[in-house]
């Protein structure tokens, strides 16, 4: 089972959780990313993700797929990310799996934020305590082999 | 006879435009290649120039090759990514 | 910062999530385990948590202040065990971390769950549908290398 | 003169029983391995037994070696661990 969402609205890990549970599964794993006040050194007080909505959830949809093919159509997979301008502490992303043993969810889990790192459409714009803003660099984005 | 081609912008590429798209003319039966080519050309800043190298086009459906026909389809340019 | 607990009462992710957080820490990892309705093909309505609460909790800061030595003062570590009898889907431990960057995260998190299964004193009295219930093998413990 | 050492029980041990410690005697300076043997004679089943070669003696804040001496503090008996 999947589900994946973009939104503009706070994430909810409880939404995850809820999601990642059947009673057959023993382990849930739920990574959540947030924006800290710090980037290589330099203070930061907020971040602006911009994504590409509509093929940022085909390629989410892809890569959970692509987590069911390798640890089991039974397994229950979430990946959510936000857009908009977030604040520090707030949740920019939330990715969670669970499955009947906890090996298969830690590693699916991993796989999610992994792919989703490099292959999502998926920008940020740091916004530093001078008033300055930055597009961070990136990972050029290819077609997976 | 040519093709325009609207492109949507994102991230970096939309720093200082107002605009979120920026058209190019190509040739008929041009590949992704020759759309780089093109947008090339019309990008002001050798910054965007720049970040075009790294870029990849997409559909809203999946990230195109270079040798790939230009689509009928939206297409979108994505400046290297860092999601989470 | 190290949070741990052994509890009679239900298991909340928010806390652990609330604790696992802070303004420097882009990355938490979350890890449930979860009463599972089937062990070795043998449906099971609930399982009975017996643990020696003060030894337990000795160990779960031990293995909690392993997890600051090997990935940095500055993570924060949350594990909590319930015991008593739970029913399917109940949540049984929950384990979580946060630092800066995801991987000390996953890391972390992982190894948490890895040394609690094989170094605390917790042992499980599974019982079945046919009204049986059975005490399940599990690691001898030993004193750490 | 001898010891008496009451020790806690866990888990599988518990099993038929009302009592969650059983109480055996041992020399004044007797080691860990001293105490499971002398928890081997009092115990009535072949599995309590062999349960207590998989088992490890503990105080409440550290698990015993068999060549430690019996300390003076309370003592339990953990059978193999499953937590999660």
């Amino acid at each position: 089972m999947i589900l994946v969402d973009i939104t503009d609205s706070v994430l909810d890990p409880l939404i995850a959780l809820g999601h990642c549970c059947a009673d057959s599964h023993g382990a849930a794993d739920l990574f959540i990313g947030r924006v800290r006040n710090l980037n290589e050194g330099r203070p930061v007080t907020a971040v602006s993700y911009d994504l590409h909505p509509v093929l940022c959830r085909n390629i989410f949809e892809k890569i959970s797929q692509e987590a069911l093919e390798q640890w089991g159509e039974h397994i229950h997979v979430f990946l959510a990310h936000r857009q908009g301008r977030l604040d520090v502490g707030e949740a920019s992303v939330i990715a969670a799996v669970s499955s009947p043993h906890r090996a298969h969810s830690f590693e699916a889990c991993r796989y999610l934020v992994e792919q989703m790192k490099v292959r999502a459409p998926i920008w940020k714009q740091e916004h530093y305590v001078d008033g300055d803003s930055e597009w961070i660099k990136g990972h050029v984005l290819r077609n997976p082999a | 006879m040519t093709r325009q081609i609207p492109i949507r912008l994102f991230g970096a590429f939309r720093q200082g435009r107002t605009d979120s798209t920026l058209t190019v003319e190509v040739a008929p039966n041009a590949s992704v290649a020759e759309l780089r080519k093109a947008m090339h050309e019309v990008l002001e800043t050798d910054n965007a120039r720049s970040l075009l190298k790294a870029s990849a086009f997409a559909t809203d459906s999946e990230v195109l090759d270079d040798a790939d026909a230009v689509p009928e389809r939206e297409i979108s340019i994505l400046p290297p990514v860092c999601g989470g």
